[in-house]
């Protein structure tokens, strides 16, 4: 048990500032390390030393192993965090870390390769007894092991081709009559496609949720869960919006589901936080997708209906000590939702965009959270992810939450880039969201650009007499500078001796 | 002297007088607006609403502003009398010229140009995927037309606001 | 049962924008008013409407009762929200509301009334068997009866002059021996300096702290406690930092002042919510000081260890819909703590500062709440209370909650008026509030202004280093623009190059 | 050419060059000092600390400079050879004269002056009672000596930084 007097943090943004608040909470020293352009970030400036690392490429500076081990070694480190991304599932560095000497705050190196590997993974759940999603682990051999596999698997099930892609050779069957038929097309589509007809069975989830199980496991064999995190609202397969609980989600599936991801750190050796991934079907089976070992973006809203702080239990379990609380004590209260903040263009299929802020207040109150990692005159580069911020709601319940939500992205004021906050608060208001009824391609479904909220009419007559100031004033200094022509029968506006004589919006 | 001015926001027009007194007359009827001194953005209120607006951005010709009112980013494109004129004037030869021009939406590198020079596109069609912020984006024809000219090619790196094709 | 579509804030500051964030995530229409030095106040800017209602001094404004009401029938509100301060615990307010046929959110008139005057609700309280600080009720007659009471009370006793004050006539007196010339000195200073030697008897409260209970009542008469709140930490008498739970109160102690609390809000008739104050000795006995009839500033350290949104559920009950909780199903979750941000200068005796907030950033992150009325380039006056805003923190417990708010007021950034953030960083090192062993004179036993933390060499020296280069350019400048004296031999400064060439700091 | 300066914070002293270069030495030892390129305020970084800085006031003179740092706000007063070579020709007739004022520290109104002209009174005694912010406030003396000129009366409303009273 070796006690962390300091932490050096190997990430930037909002994680970087996310676990050195933590740090700071908990009267731990904190090192940062930055890229050239990240210079002046929110991660570096309070950090109580920060060190250079390189430039902007990513390979040159945050995953330079040797640099970052180096640093902490020399700036007095006792523990690396690698936040998520990056070096956080990288198991050579985990290793390389603890061969140093240092604590890597993360699972050990051994966890992450079992769990990086998904036919390793998908092997030991199903030694296990995790579910996953029920299929045949080679090639169809003939029609008739098809036909049995398939009334095993239970309709309706997917053929897939050995070496598919881009849904070529891939079939959904729906019923026994239409297997031997789809079999031979998608067998002819593969030979044709890719030269190889070997086609698999896998049952085919019908609209699924992506719901995954948080787990907190200790040094000495004790695992608990955190309940479960409801991701089905993605963009581009990425997460936007989340929340906990989830609306299908009752205590009996939530123990069953948390049993599961239990089950699952504990055959793979596992300690510190972690997240097991499921597709939850219709029917509310749900199966193993696949292990994040490491914290996650959205885990503030386990620590909103827990009351458990994940980054320092990261760090009291990374030194050893045992976990503060039992499976019993762990408790769940009221209902949070998380949207993430991402420069990017939601009327154009959310392009990516860049940009200075030039402006930025986020919202505030209560049961308002604010995890950035950037403050305004921050700027949105091309070099790294264009998540900036979260914001993070806690509510009294489902509704509550919503209404928060509601309020706090009307709030949020920033100027710069465009933002994901017109779709999430689009989404707040769409009944499916609403009613808790949508599944991962709630997007493709539900969403269109041309449905978003727009501003009304006094806001637009707000907005052109701005413009009609700003309009006159700009002439009229041009003018008075000799910019312009030169002035008509109108020399000055009346808007302009009021700017001189510092009256209205002045 | 007032002056008259055609504003277009959203789609949406409205016909707006400033008088001498500096006080407006919006499509025809009068509007009653206070400035509250406020150190950090310029605050309206008309109607017991309050607007806090901000100049985010100007055209260098002035006829075209980007205004952030109450946190919407708003497009707001304004022509007084005189422009409104010069405008009808040159209408009839501006018409004749129809070419539309992608650009680049953001900096990042070419990864695969998806239409040839001379071919017949949709507008909404894939023309160019870039790759940028470790993402690959599907860059889009804002009109219908003929591809004219491909100005960039694969691997190539780009600017924002970069020309990328040209439609006609 | 009427449902409320919209409501009118009768106040101003941060307890406005508080309210206003309530009727938001609840979709109900807000109505602001304002004073003339408020018209861009952030209270009025996020109101669906916002009416002027006068000049700044609250007599013509914020306390002008009937204008108040005509704006909330002419705007189509259906209640008001009279926030604390102003008219809240004005009864004649709240029956002219009623009258006008329109919600007061707050208690009936005449539980205000009742415990308003202290006298009645001494003797109600009395009656109904809350514990008050016991003493006579009448002028003690002879020494004879005088040891009789003060045996009965219990020593130490205070004595005190009927028409006292300032401390003349009165006396604490711990044995029974020092009775007889103690009563006699008193009555002969109470002569002497008013020409009356009438004196009481009371119990004099050893190192008292003050702890509130929360009630919660609909107009069914349900009635519940929402736990204590500690508001020990006092400056000029007034609360500064406020937690809950107390560091002094168990369960069993909790349970018994929320029962003394829910029997004192029931024997006036109470509903809505409201906070029944007790001073607290040394062995933890406790006595009724005086009901508050109205929402109070620290109210979100309840909201935030109980999980219960007061002000909604002001408005829930103000609806008449039944509380939609028991006693038994409400919940004490972690450490909350506020700090009371005033522009005050804690060097300075805690003098009241203005000014206008040049640069203002609040804290952020998992934890933290701020409640704020102000923005950056608001502006503090002379002519409304020196509190601009709330820091409150939550954390799973007491040490993580002092370590939160330690964080929290370090990354808080304001400019523009002196505050009280000094004061509240040095509280939370101090090892009497660490120990939780601190009484309403904290500030005078404990808080010398001399002891406050500076700076570190190192940051006084990047002061220096700032304060060189404003000085070098605006030197130069002054040169520059024929401002200054003419140049020496060193005609620019080697800053100047490097900010017109817009090298770093330009 | 380099410059020598004396500043001083909060009762601390540290001489400061800057040499041609724009190198700095603080107290003898060189700092090597980063300049990260900062949109809204300046930033510093030596050993490997980050400081945010902000000027928010300035004297009229240009020696003395309030400085917020981290959040610290500090008051730096600062002097170059020059300026050093005055005060100490000048300190001789200065220190001749000796008076103080008191000042008022907000706008307010006088509710009770506590002392009389012709008075001896005690460093930090209280001589006004000023009222503000719906509160009464104390304002002690600055130093000891005899009260010189009192400036106010009961129920004057005064300006912020008015002089109250003058101690000699």
């Amino acid at each position: 048990m070796k006690h962390i007097r300091s932490i050096l943090i190997a990430n930037r943004g909002e994680i970087a500032v996310r676990i050195l608040r933590a740090c700071r909470e908990l009267g731990i020293r904190t090192v940062a390390v930055y890229s050239d352009p990240d210079a002046a970030a929110p991660h570096v400036r309070s950090a109580d030393a920060a060190y250079c690392i390189g430039p902007a490429e990513s390979s040159r500076s945050y995953l330079r192993q040797d640099a970052i081990i180096d640093i902490a070694l020399s700036s007095g480190a006792d523990a690396i965090h690698p936040g998520y991304g990056f070096l956080s599932e990288n198991a050579n560095f985990a290793r390389a870390v603890r061969d140093a000497g240092l604590i890597f705050i993360g699972p050990p190196a051994e966890a992450i390769e079992t769990m990086g590997d998904k036919t390793s993974a998908r092997t030991l759940m199903i030694e296990r007894g995790v579910p996953v999603v029920p299929g045949t682990e080679s090639a169809v051999a003939s029609p008739e092991e098809a036909e049995h596999t398939a009334a095993e698997v239970g309709y309706p099930i997917l053929l897939k081709a050995a070496a598919g892609g881009g849904g070529k050779g891939m079939r959904v069957v729906t019923q026994p009559a239409d297997l031997r038929r789809a079999l031979e097309s998608a067998q002819n589509e593969a030979r044709a496609a890719f030269g190889d007809d070997r086609v698999y069975i896998e049952k085919f989830v019908v609209e699924p949720r992506h719901i995954e199980i948080q787990v907190l496991a200790d040094a000495h064999g004790s695992i608990v869960h955190l309940g479960e995190r409801e991701c089905s609202i993605q963009r581009r397969h990425q997460k936007v919006i989340e929340e906990s609980p989830s609306a299908i989600v009752d205590a009996e599936l939530r123990a069953r589901m948390g049993q599961a991801a239990i089950e699952a750190a504990r055959a793979c050796g596992y300690v510190n936080a972690g997240t097991i991934e499921f597709l939850v079907d219709r029917d509310r089976n749900f199966f193993f997708l696949e292990m994040n070992t490491r914290l996650q973006v959205e885990h503030p809203v386990t620590e909103l209906v827990t009351g458990i702080d994940l980054v320092k239990m990261q760090i009291h379990v990374a030194e050893g000590k045992p976990l503060p609380f039992t499976q019993e004590q762990i408790h769940f209260r009221g209902h949070a939702i998380e949207c993430r903040l991402c420069a990017e263009d939601v009327r154009n299929n959310f392009l990516p965009d860049i940009g200075v802020l030039s402006r930025l207040r986020p919202s505030q109150g209560f049961g308002i959270r604010d995890d950035s990692g950037v403050v305004e005159g921050s700027e949105i580069s091309i070099h790294y992810d264009p998540l900036f911020a979260k914001l993070i709601v806690w509510g009294m319940d489902r509704t509550d939450a919503i209404g928060k939500m509601r309020r706090a992205l009307d709030d949020y004021c920033i100027s710069g880039v465009e933002t994901t906050i017109p779709f999430c608060r689009y989404v707040m208001d769409h009944p499916h969201f609403i009613d808790g009824d949508f599944q991962i391609d709630f997007v493709q479904k539900h969403y269109r650009p041309e449905d978003l909220h727009g501003p009304d009419s006094d806001t637009e007559i707000a907005a052109a007499i701005a413009a009609i100031r700003a309009h006159e004033t700009r002439t009229t200094v041009r003018r008075a500078t000799g910019n312009g022509q030169s002035g008509g029968p109108e020399r000055c506006s009346p808007w302009a001796l009021q700017y001189r004589a510092g009256g209205p919006g002045a | 002297m007032s002056v008259h001015y055609t504003i277009r926001i959203n789609g949406n027009e409205y016909t707006i007088e400033r008088d001498e007194q500096g006080g407006f007359t919006v499509n025809g009827a009068p509007l009653d607006i206070d400035y509250p001194v406020s150190s950090r953005d310029e605050l309206l209120r008309f109607r017991h609403r309050s607007f806090t607006t901000h100049i985010d951005e100007t055209s260098p010709d002035g006829t075209s502003y980007r205004v952030n009112v109450n946190g919407w980013d708003m497009h707001v494109d304004l022509e007084d009398e005189k422009t409104a004129l010069l405008r009808s004037l040159q209408s009839d030869k501006a018409t004749k010229v129809h070419s539309a021009l992608v650009r680049s939406p953001m900096p990042g590198k070419i990864s695969r140009v998806l239409v040839n020079e001379g071919e017949l596109i949709e507008a909404g069609q894939g023309v160019v995927l870039l790759e940028a912020m470790k993402m690959e984006n599907e860059i889009k024809a804002p009109s219908a037309g003929i591809v004219k000219f491909i100005h960039i090619r694969e691997s190539d790196t780009v600017e924002k606001n970069a020309v990328l094709i040209e439609i006609s």
